[in-house]
């Protein structure tokens, strides 16, 4: 019984986030610069991949690998904006430009811009 | 879970039962001593009065396990230890035949001469980063590589010594250096790389990696496996370790670059690992496809001798000569493995104790030259002779080891190979080895007549300079110890030449090797 | 803090007297051991750190909300055949000056919906964030100073 | 009516299928770039998916033990990008990024 | 081979001269010059040891005795006495004693005598070995200490160019015949089994009937024809006249370069008697004789007169030897002796006329008889026997090689005249060495000559008197040397009876004729001279420049072929390895039938593929980059999609690595490459990269088939199963990965971390340590 | 399986081998990298894809249920992985050094162990 | 890098990692992972620290040079290796013992301490390697 309800939600985890993944592999493919694909990236990617650890752990017996699959994701979520952030600034940084339809840019004038 | 007794029974069947004696050990202390000594070494690395003690005291135990190690080899025949008690060929043989141990002893002398001669010649920046670990590591590699009874094993020593020889190399960081050091590292990565692939594609031939294991079964897969092509690729791989033509770019490359110390221990010992590779491979497991190739290898041989030894007439540096000479001495040694003949194999075997032990000498002596002279050109050393008579006396020597003059070394292997090729047919060959000894006498004769005899116009005997006064001291200490041997194999080669026979009646009939891993495969 | 360890001290002895070091063993300790100082709550000051734990799971329920949702919103946009964005960055003046919890908002936000920390100032008064719809970044601001900023001010102050 | 057990081969596939496209997907965009930070992000992209697919696997071979090797990736994957944004960012208005510039990414603000 | 062990007391003679070598500089040291009475009690020792075997061998015994000395390559330290190396050991001991006495004197305060004398004793003790060496590889090794030691003393002026260059002139061409040799004697071995002259001679025939004769016959030439200076090999003498005069007198007239006159007559037994041999020998003497005294007129020098005429004498010797009656082998034994008492006489007072007038221009000397009359005498001893006059033993010589040649058919009429003419000129020669520097007006000298020391003079006076008495007591110098050295040369008893008491004949009045050309020849020496350099100067060319032209172009040729080979450049010697791999693996592929079978198509899953063609793309990704930093991040697709691979294929451990490897590639690469400008992509010329696609895609090609022949044989598991067997049971490891690597295997681990360890070590050392060049820079800019 | 990989192989190492053709140093170590990987590929290939589970002994087993994937080759380049790497880093350092000490990083320029200009030694004695 | 958020988190991250790395040592026996991966991790975590907060600190916090540290792992290494020398067997024998601590059965071996050399070695080398360069950067 119980087994049947693990498969159950592990099954529709895997979809769900795999199909997130996808969603963050298009946006990447589609979205017209490196700002915007970076919210596909780090929001439906983190999140399907996340959505699948936990289908892991769900499917799993043992406890251990559930409290290691919890610490997973909570890592993930921890790194992800890190990276996000720490590659967003430094393209700026490097003269990445804005994509040309953007309709603001407050760091363009920031005064301890290098 | 497997009940105790059940446990017990499988045991014997997975383990090596009998007790080890201590005396067995002796199979790994080659390796086993420098590696321990190296890590402590790291452990204390900024004190840096502590290394060259302690290297030289594991050098010397070293030196002494490998001469016990001989005279009980010599006495009882191959013997091996299987890592970790498990049977071979599951866990990792050592086996210690002539060919390994007289090979391992001879490069370990070769090393311990060059760490007396680093005191002087290597500061406190040099055994900082690490001089004498990487020594030491790479004695452990060289003698790994001697030893070892697993091919994989082989691969893993041959890396060890590699990347202690990139470090050897770099140390100091000069421009010539650092740009010989990449083409050596580069070359030598590809080499080692196709011999892992070779390895890689013997194991999916034959399921294992023993030696003695692929020896016994090479029979029943030679008309199914493609052993052939194998083997011309390990002749590739360990051509290119032995630097013989058309693969011997990266030794004249970077020879002559790093310290001369350094130089002196890779021109010593570094090739003949290729060389001993392809004894141990291709003559003692492929015997059938060696013969096949053995007309390809004799061509090999002859043209690295000759093309070798004709870079080292176009050189006027000293250590770019002793490069190409080394190269000559590699083609020498492939000579006695395109015959595959004992006689052949042993005089290849006499060949590189010999060209060890030359090879460094010249280069320790290229060392001490330049500490007198200030400089390795041919073009502005000279009057040497003025002020050292008896650098001279071994310069003299040694240049007649290279050409293979008596009283030296150089002599009898190049008899022994002459004879050899003659009587196997092979006179043209014996023609290449007479000629390149003779381009050897003209291009190092020249090289000591311009450097010792010409004259730089002074009367009195020069002051060497103050600064050079150790390099001279221990320069010396270092290059007598080596003339030992080199007159010893000169004048009395008798012991040399019985180890050298043993080792390659082992390779010819490797049964004794089999014997002493798989003890139940060759009862009659 | 110090509560916090004695807690976890005591689902160690609790762990050590009931001789299993399983970890559903030890989180039973310490659920005991949050009981039992429970008890003596007088005696070793309030048990301010419950009430923040609670704030703080009660932080990252929402921070899930929001993640689930901006990655649905993502997802709608990516999918859409015309994709209509107006992107830009804006700078967003922070209220919070700790380290800890500028690195925490900026993190949260990148997380969430259709914005991302580009970067902080110098004098880390400012945060620039991208954003896909930059079209009103004045409510962007609200949103977050109403929305993440505050709670994370509740959490930890 | 499929079985749960059923279901779950179902949903491995469907799930190995879906994160096979979207490891294409995200080639291309490594590929094309067309700038060194698209592609650095395109690589991020691909350890996430890396690292859903090995739950896939995990689930698929019962092995759960792998959960550990996709912590570990996302580990590494963290570090690979930290290290290239710290590579952009050393390494601002440099050839090779005006290079990229055929499409009018970057400004020329280095001249 | 069976040695007779034992003569304990000839090994030590024989060791005797190394022996005073070793001690000759610290005795110098003591004593001075006349440290050389003392070192001369040495050969003197060894003179008076060989005289014992006089008798025996004159009874016709031959003495094998020795040691054994490297038994596995059936070399024994052993000696052959016999006529033949008896009568060359009395004259290299007897003269020994006495140049090295004339050392002693020749060289007296000069700062390396001891040096000097030590290189002449070991010389000596060399030269000895050589001659009476039984096993053919003892031969050998003495033989080239022969010319080693040579080299030493050609060179011992060595800061004169001239010297350096003749010295290693002597090296290389002896050494060149020396090789020669040693491959002529091992031939011999192989087509005899013999491995010592005694076994040789033993059975003679084996060798003539070998189809290996040919190649013997001409490397063993080849040696012998080095040595002993024959045409065109002769020019290294004349410029080994180098060497202080001692050497001049011992080494290259009366000892070593008879050492292939040695080897000719020892191998004569067996090697002799075929239409080969008795024509090359005869032609090459013959022509050698006629060049090298035609060469000697044309000198001004007394020692390059003399040594040219030497280079005529060794001529004549082969001519005699290889003539093949036992008359000519007769003559040429009596010529050996006699050549060697007159000529290193006759060297010996040019070095004293030298000595003592400060030059040996025979156009600036003369008139020195008053002054040096003990030289005179000595020198005149040595022409009359040079020239063939009785009472002299050189008379003895030229009667007995008239009496051999004479004109019996149109070959010996021929070798008659070339005898003839030759000893016409050398009889020239000679006297005007002997006469020309006495005779005549005093001339003003560099410096003022008067008689030299004892220990100078002795030696030649000494060597004209032996060479009066042998003639005058010819019966008993014919019984003890002449006969037996006869019979050994020629290989059967012989017996030599010619006497001063000449007969009436064909042998006397060539003689007569040959006095009577030699006299005109002497009167007209100065236009001979003149004509001779215009021959010279008009020939333009001779082996010694062609010496010199074929080192050059050793070394111009080496050099060119050096450039091309080794070139310095890394993309080239990558292109030559690759290319040499491609071979390596297709041609034995196609020449052995290694290829595999046709493959099945693969059955795998649709993700497999997709990872597959990922890994691919991500090739293809990192090739088509246009720089560098995109072909960095591309290379983490394939690393990726191998990582996934590993892992669909139950390798998770694998895969596990394989990422963290992979990504900490790609950070060390992005990490060390911040700093570096980096030039835009690959621009090769189009050429090139078809090449490096070509060898590529052959290698690729090769390694595909490969794989795929090796992966169609059956596997044998065997490994794997007991590693899974024992894991858990006994390795108490339930990962049989990491099992195999920390117990199975675990001395690979040990080897790997070893490399990790120096790699960081090493790593540290390149990142640390600044190049000396660039400390000094700082250092000079900030002091 | 082992023919796709076969091939893949062959791919690995011509593009690893024609990278390392190249004149920059860089793209030489690109090929370094792919070399390895190659071979590694070529010893997991070689032991046989015989099965697709991973060598792990259940924790309720004494030896392993059903067939494994081949253990040995794993561990061999487990191996080989890891001294590849360290080589590679090594190289990798080299290379940077060799670039900021000469001044290039490509093959035509590394020319200071072995000039362009060389010499002949001196003809003379 | 001069950035708040990732200097406040990467000390934390550091700490994490290692703590992961440790474990993934010490479960290598048994499931993937061992020294090798373990010492990987290990040496990331310090990179990440060094890169976020300088070369400085994280020398301060090994206290050890890396490189001794690495000279230590190997001498374990080898050592643990060398250990069956006093038990009459091969080298690099696994020789068990059960040690009682605490109540808990713990396994210790030398294929442990062989391992843990192994660990040692790689997260020596490695973060010597990734601090040296980094402060060549800095410098
Ligand atoms: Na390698
Ligand atoms: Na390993």
């Amino acid at each position: 019984m119980i087994g049947t309800v693990q498969n159950l939600v592990a099954g529709g985890l895997m979809i769900v986030g795999s199909f997130f993944v996808l969603v963050a592999a298009i946006g990447l493919l589609r979205l017209p610069d490196l700002y915007t694909r970076m919210h596909a990236a780090s929001k439906a990617g983190t999140l399907g991949s996340g959505v699948m650890i936990i289908a892991l752990a769900v499917f799993a017996e043992d406890e251990a690998t559930v409290t290691r699959a919890l610490a997973g994701v909570v890592f993930f979520l921890l790194t992800a904006p890190i990276s996000a952030h720490l590659l967003a600034k430094a393209a700026y940084a490097a003269g990445y430009r804005l994509w040309r339809h953007s309709v603001h840019d407050d760091m363009k004038d920031r005064p301890d811009a290098g | 879970m497997a009940a105790d007794t059940e446990k017990a029974a499988d045991l014997s069947q997975a383990m090596i039962t009998e007790p080890v004696a201590l005396a067995d050990w002796l199979i790994v202390a080659p390796v086993a001593i420098p590696l321990v000594f190296a890590a402590f070494l790291l452990t204390v690395r900024h004190r840096t009065w502590l290394h060259a003690g302690v290297a030289l005291v594991a050098f010397a135990l070293t030196l002494a396990a490998n001469a016990g190690l001989l005279a009980r080899v010599l006495a009882e025949g191959p013997l091996a230890m299987t890592m970790g008690r498990w049977l071979p060929p599951f866990g990792i043989s050592f086996v210690a035949d002539p060919l390994g141990v007289a090979l391992s002893l001879v490069g370990v002398l070769v090393a311990a001469v060059c760490a007396v001669f680093a005191v002087a010649d290597i500061g406190t920046t040099g055994r900082r980063y690490g001089f004498y670990p990487f020594m030491l590591l790479m004695m452990a590699g060289v003698s790994g590589a001697f030893l070892t009874g697993d091919l994989f094993n082989l691969y893993v020593w041959f890396e060890v010594f590699l990347i202690a020889s990139f470090g050897l190399l770099v140390l100091g960081c000069e421009h010539r250096q650092l740009d010989g050091a990449l083409k050596y590292a580069i070359l030598n990565l590809v080499g080692t790389t196709l011999f892992l692939t070779a390895t890689a594609l013997l194991y999916g031939t034959f399921g294992t990696l023993n030696m003695a294991d692929v020896q016994s079964k090479a029979a029943e897969l030679r008309d199914t496996a493609p052993l052939a092509t194998l083997a011309t690729l390990f002749l590739f791989a360990f051509a290119m370790k032995a630097a013989a033509f058309p693969l011997n770019f990266w030794l004249p490359a970077s020879y002559h670059t790093p310290r001369i110390v350094v130089a002196a221990l890779f021109g010593g010992i570094l090739t003949k690992i290729g060389v001993y590779a392809l004894l141990r491979v291709l003559v003692m497991l492929f015997e059938p496809e060696r013969a096949l190739l053995s007309d390809v290898i004799a061509w090999v041989a002859a043209a690295t001798m000759v093309l070798g030894i004709m870079g080292a007439l176009a050189q006027s540096d000293m250590r770019r000569v002793l490069g190409f000479v080394v190269i000559s001495g590699v083609g020498i040694m492939l000579a006695g493995i395109a015959l595959g003949t004992e006689a052949g194999l042993a005089g290849a075997i006499v060949y590189a104790v010999h060209s060890m032990l030359a090879m460094t000498a010249l280069y320790l002596l290229a060392g001490v030259m330049n500490g007198v002279g200030g400089s390795y050109s041919v073009e502005t050393l000279k009057g040497l002779y003025r002020g050292h008579p008896l650098l001279t006396a071994f310069a003299l020597l040694l240049v007649l080891a290279a050409a293979g003059l008596p009283p030296a070394s150089g002599l009898w292997p190049k008899v022994m190979l002459v004879q050899a090729s003659l009587a196997a047919g092979a006179p043209w060959l014996a023609f290449a080895i007479l000629a390149t000894g003779i381009l050897t006498t003209l291009a190092l004769g020249r090289v000591f007549a311009l450097t010792f005899w010409r004259s730089d116009g002074g009367d009195t005997a020069p002051a060497a300079p103050a600064e050079a006064a150790p390099v001279l001291r221990l320069g010396y200490a270092s290059l007598a110890a080596l003339m030992l041997p080199i007159l010893a194999l000169g004048l009395y080669p008798e012991p040399f030449i019985n180890v050298a026979e043993a080792a390659a009646a082992v390779l010819v009939d490797p049964t004794g090797y089999v014997g002493a891993v798989f003890p139940e495969r060759v009862q009659p | 803090m110090t509560p916090y360890l004695v807690n976890f001290l005591f689902a160690f002895v609790w762990a050590a007297v009931t001789g299993s070091f399983t970890l559903p063993n030890l989180a039973f300790g310490f659920l005991m051991g949050v009981a039992v100082l429970y008890l003596i709550r007088e005696q070793i000051g309030t048990l301010g750190y419950l009430t923040r734990t609670w704030r703080l799971l009660s932080l990252a329920v929402m921070f899930f909300y929001e993640l689930v949702l901006s990655s649905v919103r993502v997802a709608t946009l990516v999918l859409s055949p015309r994709m209509d964005i107006k992107p830009g960055i804006f700078a967003y003046p922070l209220k919070v000056d700790r380290d800890f919890e500028i690195t925490m908002l900026a993190n949260l936000i990148t997380l969430t919906p259709g914005t991302l920390s580009v970067d902080v100032s110098e004098d880390r008064r400012t945060l620039y964030i991208h954003a896909i719809d930059c079209s009103d970044p004045e409510s962007a601001r609200r949103d977050i100073a109403d929305g993440f900023e505050r709670k994370i001010l509740e959490a930890f102050r | 009516m499929i079985s749960p057990e059923e279901f779950l081969r179902l949903a491995e596939l469907i799930a190995l299928a879906v994160l096979s496209l979207s490891f294409l997907l995200t080639v291309i965009r490594v590929m094309v770039g067309p700038s060194l930070p698209d592609r650095v992000l395109g690589l991020d992209m691909l350890v996430i998916i890396a690292i859903g697919f090995i739950a896939v696997l995990g689930i698929r071979t019962g092995f759960t033990l792998y959960i550990d090797i996709a912590i570990a990736l996302g580990l590494v994957g963290f570090l690979a990008t930290v290290a290239f944004a710290r590579f952009i960012m050393s390494r601002r208005y440099e050839e090779e990024f005006v290079q990229e510039d055929d499409e009018g990414i970057y400004v020329d603000r280095g001249e | 081979m069976d040695v007779v062990e034992g003569q304990l007391i000839t090994a030590l003679i024989l060791a005797l001269p190394f022996a005073g070598a070793l001690v000759a500089p610290v005795l110098v040291r003591w004593f001075g010059h006349n440290a050389a009475w003392l070192l001369a009690l040495l050969p003197l020792a060894a003179f008076v040891h060989f005289l014992g075997f006089l008798g025996p061998v004159a009874a016709g015994e031959t003495v094998v005795a020795g040691y054994p000395w490297i038994p596995s390559l059936g070399v024994d330290f052993s000696w052959l006495i016999d006529g033949l190396s008896l009568t060359f050991a009395l004259l290299i001991t007897g003269i020994g004693t006495l140049i090295v006495l004339y050392s002693g004197g020749y060289l007296k305060g000069h700062p390396h005598q001891g040096r000097f004398l030590s290189f002449m004793l070991m010389f000596m003790g060399s030269m000895l070995g050589l001659v009476v060496a039984d096993s053919f590889l003892t031969l050998f090794v003495f033989w080239e200490l022969t010319s080693i030691t040579s080299f030493l003393l050609i060179g011992f002026d060595h800061r004169r160019e001239a010297s350096r260059r003749a010295a290693l002139q002597a090296l290389v061409v002896t050494g060149l015949g020396g090789l020669a040799l040693l491959a002529g004697l091992l031939v011999i071995r192989a087509a005899t089994g013999a491995g010592a002259m005694s076994e040789l001679l033993a059975a003679p025939d084996l060798l003539r009937d070998s189809p290996l004769y040919l190649a013997a016959f001409l490397l063993v030439l080849g040696g012998a024809f080095t040595k002993s200076a024959q045409f065109p090999f002769h020019f290294w003498l004349p410029n080994a006249m180098e060497a202080p005069t001692p050497v001049s007198a011992y080494l290259h007239s009366a000892t070593m370069v008879k050492a292939g006159v040695y080897l000719v007559m020892r191998l004569n037994p067996a090697m002799g008697d075929t239409a080969l041999w008795e024509t090359v020998l005869p032609v090459f003497g013959g022509t050698t004789l006629i060049v090298g005294t035609l060469l000697a007129v044309r000198q001004t020098d007394l020692k390059l007169m003399l040594a040219y005429t030497t280079v005529a004498s060794l001529g004549l010797l082969v001519m005699l030897t290889g003539f093949g009656n036992k008359l000519a082998v007769a003559a040429a034994v009596l010529y050996l002796v006699a050549h060697s008492l007159f000529k290193g006489g006759l060297f010996m007072v040019a070095g004293l006329v030298d000595h003592e007038s400060g030059t040996r221009d025979i156009t600036r000397l003369g008139g020195l008889m008053r002054a040096m009359p003990i030289t005179f005498a000595a020198a005149v001893l040595g022409a009359v026997s040079m020239g063939g006059l009785p009472p002299l033993f050189g008379f003895l010589a030229k009667e007995e090689m008239y009496a051999a040649l004479g004109f019996a058919d149109g070959w010996s009429t021929l070798f008659t005249i070339v005898a003839v003419v030759g000893n016409a000129l050398m009889f020239a020669v000679g006297f005007a060495v002997a006469l020309k520097p006495f005779l005549g007006e005093k001339v003003e000298t560099p410096k003022h000559a008067h008689e030299g020391p004892a220990l100078m003079w002795l030696g030649p006076l000494t060597l004209g008197l032996v060479a009066l008495a042998a003639a005058l007591w010819s019966q008993t110098s014919h019984r003890f040397v002449t006969d037996p050295m006869t019979s050994a040369v020629y290989g059967e008893p012989a017996t030599v009876t010619i006497s001063l008491i000449p007969h009436v004949g064909m042998a006397l009045y060539l003689s007569i004729g040959t006095v009577a050309l030699g006299i005109l020849a002497y009167l007209a020496l100065a236009r001979g001279r003149a004509a001779m350099a215009a021959t010279l100067a008009a020939i333009g060319w001779g082996p010694d420049r062609g010496f010199d032209q074929a080192v050059g172009g050793t070394v111009r040729l080496s050099y060119a072929v050096t450039r091309v080979v080794q070139s310095g450049r890394l993309d080239y010697y990558m292109l030559a390895t690759f290319a040499v791999f491609a071979l390596a693996l297709l041609v034995p592929m196609l020449a052995f039938g290694d290829l595999p079978t046709q493959p099945r198509f693969p059955v795998i899953a649709f993700y497999e593929w997709t990872i597959i063609l990922i890994a691919a793309f991500g090739l293809w990704a990192v090739l088509r980059a246009r720089n560098r930093l995109t072909a960095i991040v591309s290379l983490g697709i394939q690393g990726l999609a191998l990582a996934v691979l590993f892992m669909l294929l139950g390798a998770p451990d694998l895969s596990f690595t394989q990422f963290m490897v992979e990504t900490l590639s790609v950070v060390i690469l992005a990490l060390v490459m911040t700093r570096l400008r980096l030039s835009p992509a690959d621009h090769r010329p189009t050429p090139e990269k078809l090449t490096g696609m070509a060898v590529a895609g052959v290698c690729g090609l090769a390694l595909t088939l490969i794989l795929l022949r090796v992966t169609q044989i059956p596997f044998d598991g065997e490994l794997s199963a007991f590693f899974a067997e024992h894991a858990r049971v006994i390795a108490h490891g339930r990962n049989i990965v990491n099992v195999i690597i920390v117990d199975y295997r675990a001395l690979d681990t040990l080897g790997e971390i070893a490399v990790v360890m120096v790699a960081g070590l090493a790593i540290l050392a390149l990142v640390r340590i600044r190049p000396r060049r660039r400390r000094d820079a700082a250092a000079q800019t900030e002091g | 399986m082992e023919t796709v990989l076969s091939v893949l192989v062959g791919l690995f190492f011509a593009a690893a081998i024609y990278l390392m053709l190249s004149k920059h140093i860089i793209r030489i170590m690109l090929g370094v990298v792919l070399f390895g990987n190659a071979v590694n590929l070529t010893l997991f290939t070689a032991g046989r894809v015989v099965s697709e589970v991973p060598p792990i002994i259940p924790e309720a087993l004494p030896v392993p249920p059903e067939l494994t994937a081949n253990p040995l080759p794993q561990a061999l380049i487990l191996t080989a992985i890891v001294i590849a790497f360290s080589i590679f880093a090594f190289l990798m350092v080299l290379t940077f050094r060799a670039y900021q000490e000469l001044g290039t990083d490509d093959a035509e320029g590394m020319r200071v162990a072995e000039p362009k200009d060389d010499a002949m030694p001196p003809l003379g004695y | 890098m001069r950035t708040v958020i990732f200097r406040t988190v990467a000390p934390y991250l550091t700490s994490l990692m290692l703590l992961f790395s440790v474990f993934v040592l010490l479960r290598g026996h048994n499931e993937p992972g061992g020294g090798f991966i373990g010492g990987l991790i290990a040496a990331s975590a310090l990179a990440i620290y060094g890169i976020a907060c300088g070369v400085a600190p994280v020398r301060r916090a090994v206290y050890f040079h890396p490189m001794a540290i690495s000279g230590f792992g190997l001498l374990m290494a080898a050592l643990s290796g060398v250990f069956s020398i006093f038990f009459q067997v091969p080298l690099l024998t696994g020789l068990w013992a059960k040690v009682s601590f605490l109540g808990v059965e713990l396994d210790l071996s030398t294929v442990l301490f062989f391992d843990i050399g192994v660990y040692l070695v790689v997260v020596g080398s490695i973060t010597s390697i990734a601090l040296a360069l980094e402060e060549r950067e800095r410098a």
